[in-house]
């Protein structure tokens, strides 16, 4: 359903052009919960605001493709764009305390994502009752400010206007990050419904406990790369990039007395990303090629793609 | 010029680098050093004596003259050279006075709390929330017009700026980390103020001194413009724009051109410098 | 979003309805004044107090005297006296006993009759109430009756020579029972039986008169008379060559008047006796030395200043009385102009030199008198600088400071203005020079020699007797030098070529009924 | 609800009396300190004996000890009362020549509002929205230069333009003297409306064009700046891009981002107004306006202790009402005010 | 045996409040701890869990006297530290450390790196340059190495990673007893995390240290702490061994709060659900806090507040139903 091919995007900042995300591709079919993962700073949330094409000043999609249903989504014009969004594709934002506007009603936010594509008022005011009772939110809310909301309402509210007109696409751009973990549990249930009903779902995260909760395939990314993707229960048991290994040994469990080892090393600085494999500099197995040739994203298994030069 | 610039060089790039509002901050720097050196070298800029009667009256801008002469045969401008002086000195005193009291008042004030903060932000924000130039009026006439009174009036009127600014910085630098973390070592009250609060507080200062140096500058004109600032025959801009005024309808443009445009570009460049200062700081 | 389209359109329609107007201005600068028999006359002076017993300023006397008329009064544009509500009057008793015999049929501007009665109570409330210009009442009058309701007669403290100029200020004027008769009535618009009612004031903004019908005397030429008041005078400038103003009266700047003299407009010039002086204190270091007051006298050059500060309309003057006064003698001129050799010669006697010079302060008030008074001061300071054995500083505090320090005798030097409460020599030397009565000026000066001249000329009723006396006393003053005359003011009327009509008293009061427009 | 709005107001309005009491005791001070009084200033130059002075003196209260004077002041202002003129003229009440003065400065400060306000509106969000191109630094250019414009030469500027050059505006007052307006409200522009007077509604929407130009123009600056700015911060939220992100259209996802960069703008213009207040002051003198501003002025020449007093007070008081409507004004519009 | 013992301990705030209610003198407190008590031992990692706004981080600073508690007793080394007067906190404060949650925030932006970690030292009376020596040696410890360029460094010239590693230097250099960190590591990136926590684990160890930890993640907690105390709206519910904890959680809460967390490990449990949010701390429901979210709770829970009891050798739990 949705291709990118050799996504890149740059930032122009005053400091310089950082390389946000270069050469990623991927493709997302229908009623698939895909999830990228990565660090603070690894592209992750670029990735998905570029497939809505909204990569916040001063950044730029500098190349690649997004096919959606097979029509590239970079080269729609303006009008065109704006009938894709939040109808074919919408989008869950981080923080629920900013991404409705303060000063209108939910009701109103709900109403208008609907009317603003064509459902005329009286249809869409019964369909937002019934989208708020969905999302678990009573319809006497329907009246009221953002503000008078706790985080998670606000984050259902949020979701059920991503929901509105059953888009093919949700992106959820950790949505549960600001939100405490029994919240969060609601959110990832209601994500899971909507999946479940028929949308696909790109999930971005830091967590890579969540990642692997409720995810078809995970995307793992780093400074600006995918790194390894595949299906989740693949990659658990089985995860073949160093960074990915790395990653998992360094993150604890609560169900597991494991020892947990730090990455040596700090991300690299993508104004002036590393030469030949980005990870080379923090990679216990860095060799020589890895320092010079920037490794491909393989397929190693069916499925199981890693770039990487040791490996392959 | 090329010394001074490459002098003047090292801290701007030190502070902008190439970032935004390293044009603004140039631009205001420039005018702002053009006056002050004006105002230092003035003896031996000015081509005449400014407060000479000759008479030469009313002569338009020419190679003797190049901004002209006004109604009694002086120079406008050696004035302007001069009156740089008195505009100068009025701004930065009042802006040092009022910065003497308002910072360490904000800060106690804001720090502390209490009883004392109610009082002392009621009367400032009275101050504050009443138009200053007619307060400055007010004192002004009281004290009698003279450089120093005009000082005291205009820093009368700016210590709630300072004041207003330094408690809200305060208030809010005191619920941050590190001052806890001040706390926590064991440092004293008086540490925690003047070792971690004040220090944090110099670039907001910074960007409301310049913008409330512009701000002065425009109330010093005033003043001097209503009479209230020097006394004749020292030159002053806001009193010759006056002058300067009655005379433009018979085609003496530039007895009150000269001075309003002085005044203007100098209330600019202050601006524009705190405006480049607050861009730089809002954009880290 | 609909109310916003509204406003812009709105205001784009005020705009553009504006631009459409004003093309029709630009063919007449004057909205309507064709149709309406009215003149409009700017000034920057205020009307203080519209209560004769508390009015004490000169342009207010002036819409006084056009709305109200006392027994006697000047006749228009001379010295002389003619009657005005009195037919004929007698003196008696070494003229201590004045008996005026009025006209009859007399009324009020709102019709009510006017009696001798009227005239008493009007007089006794002045007496009565202690306003400011009481004292021109009070220091002469014992008692004024009404024999009948035409005869009044007063009864003097002692004899007054100059009694019908006395008689011609408004504290003499019956004003209107409507007064209040315990308290200042300032904003009392009832007026007296003048030429002219008041129909509408507004403080600090205009003054509307119109014709009183029952006006005994000559119809006004022009029924409406619109005063506009001008905080400087700039504005008022502007508003003359906008069209908005027909009249521009006091006060234009002096270079203002001589531009709007090029550029087509009529200039008035009236002689006037309004006069600037310098006042030294005589009791202080260092100007108590005579020979330092000497000095700075003889620094002084007037020509320069009625050129220079007042582009020459002003004359130089030379005695504290005015030019054309009786009596005038110009008794300053033995210093001469700017005369350095001579204040450089003064100064060294006085123990100054080059490198000893004198210091001194001279002081101005900013605003009082009009926005060349800087400029004069600085011309003042300039001249003794010349000598170059003066160091001047200028000082200068608002009205109501500066006169607190002149009368507490702080001031060394200091610049003043005198507008003549009465025209008689009288009014020239004794405020100024009678040590019982210039308390207020604070110049410390008191003479016995002085005093006694005085006293016996305001008691002789001879004018060539008097004139040498006033002759004499200018003689002292010259020698004494408490005071500097400096300039004389004349003072310019300046009006839009089709007005017509401008009488200005000896007193400086325009006479607005002869006041007209052609079309 | 409604209760807890009424006092609200009624509390907030109580809030200005400590104002006043400041601003009062200030100006009292500082005027007592030094010499000079409003009798000399009336008596000036003219030849009065010192008992007539000692009973003006007396009629004005001037005899009394300071801290007398100070709380019979601030009884007769319990009243509602500002006092009697003490100079030019003496003992008219300060509160008729309040009510003469004040509708001119409010006519001339409300229009100038208006008109800084919609070009600080347009000015502000084409910049934001235009942000970091050459038409964005040019309108942060125009809001430093309009700010730091000197009233009374830029008012100079125009008067030549528009009354002396072009010749079709007038340059000062507020109507033209041969027309006559019944005055009601004292805003001539309202009464000329209400009275159906149309030439005076002309004359006097002329008379205001360039004071309140002049005033507007100037305080526009500080407007475009902070509507630049907070535009561009509403802009970057993410309730922005979430609008974006549903296809919003995007004059309507201005308008969002305009009404909620609008609320912080709503509180400053309490303060934004004060400074008008002041420069109304350069403008009334530029102009000749019959404003308060230039009857303060006056006042202060003589000395006229209850004026000054008066006025300040009045000010104070006036400047209190308005940031208690701006704080309405706000809470009406932010949903997220509690009372 | 207990360096520090918390007793009864309460922290209540006034709620900011609109003109009307001051003027009717109506009190509002936001009961963010409300009668809280517990024991560290020396060298014990004690756990603190809970949501936001459950209070914890008000606790954590109560224990410090950071923020002055309503009532209780902190008793540190046999002292009730609420007693001491200014000067003698200021002194106690020498053996007392924190570390705070937010790096960039902790540091004074205007203090070199040195100067940060020298402060304390000097503040508590030791000359510059031994404090500089101590300060370089600190460094060391902490991993910024080459010491002598981090000593004239700035914090913003330093990663999330490294500036926590200074913060924690400043609370080491003293030397304490007892340290309280406050979510130390939730800032920082994944995989650094793993780092600082052994930094911490190794300082402990060095000089037996005891500590208390607050965290909001199971999983941290797990790793680092002896014992765990379980937190819902200012009040204690669950206390115990770290490892009985998680895999024996007796009350809802805890229990609701251990599923949620994500998991590699094993399949969810998704049959204990607790509805809605933490409510407001102004107005907590009556009897048990979690009444009107607990899907056990009955009639009792709803009236009477459950007591802390010891249901297990050491494990404590605040519920009826258990």
């Amino acid at each position: 359903m949705l291709e990118v091919e050799d996504l890149t995007v740059y930032y122009y900042t005053s400091k310089g052009v950082v390389r946000a995300v270069e050469g990623v591709s991927f493709s997302i079919s229908k009623r698939e919960w895909i999830t990228f993962v990565g660090e603070s700073g690894s592209g992750k949330s670029t990735v998905a605001q570029a497939v809505i094409r909204l990569v916040p000043y001063p950044g730029k999609i500098q190349g690649g493709k997004i096919l959606f249903n097979g029509k590239n989504i970079l080269e729609l014009n303006k009008k065109e764009m704006r009938k894709l969004r939040g109808r074919e594709i919408s989008m869950v934002f981080q923080d629920p305390m900013t991404s409705l506007d303060p000063l209108r009603k939910i009701g109103d936010q709900v109403v208008e994502a609907m009317t603003e594509h064509g459902v005329d008022e009286e249809e869409a005011k019964k369909r937002a009752i019934k989208l708020l009772k969905r999302v678990n939110i009573p319809e006497d809310r329907i009246d009221y400010y953002p503000h008078q909301l706790s985080g998670g309402q606000r984050q259902r509210v949020a979701i059920a206007i991503a929901a509105a007109l059953e888009p093919s696409l949700i992106i959820a751009d950790e949505p549960t990050t600001a939100l405490d973990v029994i919240v969060q549990e609601s959110i990832m249930e209601l994500l899971q419904e909507l999946k479940n009903s028929g949308t696909s779902i790109m999930f971005v995260t830091h967590d890579i406990s969540l990642a692997f909760e409720r995810s078809d395939r995970i995307a793992v990314m780093y400074a600006g790369k995918v790194c390894e993707l595949g299906r989740s229960e693949e990659l658990v048991s089985n995860p073949i990039h160093p960074y990915l290994k790395a990653l998992l040994d360094s993150v604890p469990d609560v169900h597991s007395d494991k020892k947990v080892k730090a990455i040596p090393g700090n991300p690299p600085d993508l104004r002036n990303p590393p030469s030949g494999c980005r990870f080379h500099p923090r990679c216990p197995f860095a060799s020589e090629i890895c320092k010079k040739e920037e490794p491909e994203l393989v397929e190693l298994e069916k499925g199981h793609f890693v770039a990487c030069h040791e490996v392959v | 010029m090329i010394l001074l610039s490459s002098f003047l060089l090292k801290p701007i790039n030190a502070i902008f680098g190439n970032k935004k509002g390293r044009g603004y901050f140039i631009a205001g720097l420039v005018i702002v050093s053009i006056v002050v050196l004006m105002a230092i070298f003035a003896p031996f800029i000015a081509p005449y004596n400014p407060t000479a009667i000759t008479m030469d009256t009313f002569s338009p801008p020419c190679w003797k003259h190049i901004m002209g002469t006004n109604r009694l045969g002086q120079d406008v401008f050696s004035r302007i050279v001069w009156g740089s002086r008195i505009i100068l000195y009025v701004v930065l005193l009042a802006s040092s006075l009022s910065m003497v009291i308002g910072i360490p008042s904000g800060l106690i004030s804001g720090y502390y709390g209490g009883k004392l903060d109610r009082i002392l932000s009621m009367v400032m924000d009275s101050i504050y929330a009443f138009p200053a130039l007619i307060l400055a009026i007010v004192i002004a006439v009281v004290l009698g017009p003279s450089p120093i009174n005009a000082a005291v009036a205009i820093a009368f009127v700016y210590v709630p700026t300072y004041f207003r600014m330094v408690r809200g910085q305060t208030l809010s630098l005191k619920s941050q980390l590190f001052v806890e973390a001040a706390k926590a070592i064991g440092a004293r009250n008086r540490e925690i103020m003047f070792k971690y609060i004040l220090p944090n507080l110099i670039p907001t200062i910074l960007v409301v001194f310049s913008l409330s140096v512009a701000d002065a500058i425009l109330t010093e004109a005033g003043l001097s413009f209503l009479g209230l600032s020097v006394t004749p025959p020292t030159p002053d801009w806001g009193y010759d724009l006056r002058v300067g005024q009655a005379f433009f309808l018979d085609g003496y443009w530039w007895l009150a051109f000269f001075p309003g445009l002085m005044i203007m570009l100098l209330a600019m460049a202050f601006a524009l410098i705190g405006e480049a200062l607050n861009e730089r700081m809002t954009s880290r | 979003m609909k109310k916003w389209v509204l406003l812009i359109l709105l205001l784009a329609a005020v705009f553009v309805g504006c631009a459409q107007n004003n093309k029709v201005q630009n063919k007449t600068p004057v909205e309507n004044l064709q149709k309406s028999n009215a003149i409009v006359i700017g000034v920057t002076d205020k009307v203080t107090d519209l209560d004769p017993a508390n009015a004490y300023d000169a342009f207010t006397w002036e819409i006084l005297e056009n709305t109200m008329v006392g027994l006697v009064k000047y006749k228009p544009g001379t010295l002389k006296i003619e009657p005005a509500l009195a037919e004929s009057w007698e003196v008696k008793n070494n003229s201590t006993v004045w008996i005026f015999h009025l006209r009859k049929g007399l009324k009020f501007s709102d019709g009510t009759p006017l009696t001798a009665k009227n005239v008493v109570w009007s007089i006794e409330r002045v007496m009565r109430l202690k306003g400011d210009p009481s004292w021109l009442v009070t220091d002469f009058v014992k008692k004024v009756v009404a024999e009948n309701n035409t005869t009044v007669v007063f009864y003097l403290k002692h004899p007054t020579s100059y009694f019908l100029a006395l008689l011609t200020t408004p504290p003499y004027y019956p004003v209107n029972p409507k007064y209040n008769p315990n308290k200042i009535d300032s904003d009392q618009t009832a007026g007296g039986a003048g030429p002219y009612k008041i129909i509408k004031f507004i403080r600090g903004q205009e003054i509307v008169l119109e014709a009183n019908p029952y006006y005994f005397g000559m119809k006004p030429k022009t029924k409406k008379i619109i005063i506009k008041f001008y905080r400087d005078a700039t504005t008022m400038r502007l508003a003359l060559q906008n069209g908005e103003i027909d009249v521009a009266w006091r006060t234009l700047r002096p270079s203002d008047v001589l531009s709007l003299e090029k550029s087509n407009f009529n200039v008035v010039k009236v002689p006037g006796t309004y006069i600037r002086y310098l006042c030294f204190n005589v009791v202080k270091k260092p100007t108590s030395n005579v020979l330092v007051r000497k000095a700075l006298a003889a620094a002084i050059n007037r020509k320069e200043i009625a050129e220079m500060v007042y582009r020459g309309t002003v004359e130089p003057l030379y005695s504290l009385i005015p030019n054309g006064m009786w009596s005038h003698l110009d008794v300053f001129k033995k210093y001469g102009d700017g005369n350095v050799k001579l204040a450089q010669e003064l100064l060294e006697k006085a123990g100054y030199s080059k490198n000893n010079p004198l210091h001194i302060q001279l002081w101005y008030t900013p605003t009082h008198y009009g926005d060349t008074e800087a400029d004069l001061a600085q011309m003042i300071k300039t001249q003794w600088e010349r000598t170059g054995m003066v160091k001047v500083t200028l000082k200068s505090a608002e009205w109501g400071t500066y006169v607190d320090y002149a009368r507490k005798g702080q001031m060394q030097a200091y610049l003043l203005g005198w507008y003549p409460d009465y025209l008689d020599p009288d009014d020239y030397t004794t405020p100024f020079l009678s040590s019982t009565a210039n308390s207020w000026v604070g110049t410390g000066f008191a003479n016995k020699t002085v005093d006694t001249l005085l006293k016996k000329a305001q008691e002789i009723p001879n004018q060539n007797e008097r004139a040498k006396i006033y002759e004499e006393v200018q003689k002292i003053l010259a020698d004494q030098v408490p005071y500097v005359p400096l300039v004389q003011g004349n003072l310019f009327i300046v009006t839009k070529p089709n007005v017509h009509g401008v009488v200005v008293g000896p007193d400086m009061v325009m006479e607005y009924s002869y006041l007209y427009k052609v079309s | 609800m409604s209760r807890g709005i009424v006092q609200y107001i009624i509390l907030r309005a109580l809030m200005i009396i400590p104002t006043v009491l400041v601003l009062y005791t200030i100006v009292f001070l500082f005027m007592r300190v030094l010499p000079g009084n409003p009798i000399l200033a009336v008596v000036g130059t003219k030849n009065i004996p010192p008992e007539q002075m000692k009973h003006l003196m007396h009629i004005a209260g001037l005899d009394k000890p300071l801290y007398v004077q100070y709380f019979d002041y601030l009884w007769q202002l319990l009243h509602g009362n500002f006092g009697v003129t003490l100079a030019f003229p003496m003992g008219v009440p300060v509160s008729d020549y309040l009510k003469l003065r004040f509708p001119a400065t409010l006519e001339l400060t409300i229009w100038s509002f208006t008109i800084s306000i919609i070009i600080g509106l347009i000015t502000g969000t084409i910049g934001a929205i235009k942000k970091g191109t050459i038409v964005d630094t040019s309108m942060r250019l125009y809001s430093i230069i309009a700010y730091t414009l000197f009233i009374p030469w830029f008012g100079m500027i125009l008067q030549y333009i528009f009354g002396v050059w072009l010749h079709v505006l007038p340059t000062s007052g507020r109507i033209s003297p041969n027309v006559n307006l019944h005055t009601i409200t004292g805003l001539y522009v309202l009464d000329s409306i209400i009275t159906e007077n149309w030439p005076a509604l002309v004359s006097s929407v002329k008379h205001l064009i360039l004071p309140s130009l002049t005033l507007g123009i100037v305080l526009s600056g500080a407007y475009t700046r902070i509507v630049r700015n907070n535009m561009v911060e509403v802009l970057n939220q993410d309730f922005i891009r979430a609008y974006k992100a549903r296809g919003v259209k995007d004059w309507k996802i201005t308008w969002y981002a305009l009404k909620n960069a609008f609320i912080p703008i709503i509180t400053l213009m309490g303060l934004q107004f004060a400074i008008l207040l002041g420069g109304a002051i350069l403008t009334e003198t530029t102009f000749n306006w019959p404003g308060m501003g230039t009857f303060i002025i006056d006042r202060i020449e003589y000395r006229d202790y209850n004026a000054i007093q008066g006025t300040v007070v009045f000010f104070a008081f006036f400047v209190g009402l308005i940031s208690l409507i701006v704080d309405l004004i706000y809470a009406l519009l932010d949903p997220r005010v509690k009372y | 045996m207990e360096l520090v013992q918390v007793r009864n301990l309460k922290t209540y705030f006034p709620v900011r409040i609109g003109i009307i209610d001051a003027l009717k003198r109506k009190k509002l407190f936001v009961r963010a701890v409300d009668g809280v008590s517990f024991s560290i031992k020396r060298g014990e990692v004690f756990g603190l869990i809970g949501e936001s706004g459950c209070g914890k981080t008000t606790l954590s600073r109560s224990v410090l006297r950071l923020i002055e508690p309503t009532e209780g007793e902190v008793i540190f080394n046999g002292i009730n530290i609420l007693k001491l007067n200014d000067e003698e906190m200021r002194k106690i404060r020498k053996s007392m450390q924190i570390i705070f949650q937010d790096p960039y925030s902790s540091l004074n932006p205007k203090m070199k790196i040195g100067e940060i970690i020298a402060h304390p030292l000097i503040i508590h009376g030791m000359d510059k340059k031994e404090a500089k020596e101590q300060v370089l040696q600190m460094l060391g410890k902490v991993g910024l190495t080459p010491e002598k360029e981090f000593y004239e460094r700035y914090p913003h010239q330093l990663s999330g990673g490294q500036r926590q590693r200074v913060a924690i230097a400043r609370a080491m250099v003293l030397n304490p007893e007892f340290v309280v960190a406050d979510e130390a590591v939730s800032m920082i990136d994944v995989s650094m995390r793993a780092s600082i926590i052994e930094l911490l684990e190794e300082f402990r160890r060095m000089y037996n240290l005891s500590m208390l930890f607050v965290t909001h993640d199971i999983a941290i907690a797990r790793l680092i702490t002896n014992r765990t105390a379980v937190m819902y709206l200012g009040k204690i519910v669950e206390l115990s061994e770290t490892k009985t904890l998680i895999d024996n959680p007796l009350h809802p809460y805890s229990r609701a709060l251990i599923n949620a967390a994500p998991t590699i490990s094993r399949k969810k449990d998704f049959k204990v659900k607790i509805k809605g949010e933490v409510p407001n701390a102004i107005n907590p429901p009556e009897g048990c806090r979690l009444s009107n979210r607990c899907p056990f709770a009955s009639e009792i829970c709803k009236k009477e507040e459950p007591e802390l009891v010891e249901v297990e050798k050491g494990h404590f739990v605040a519920c009826h139903m258990t």
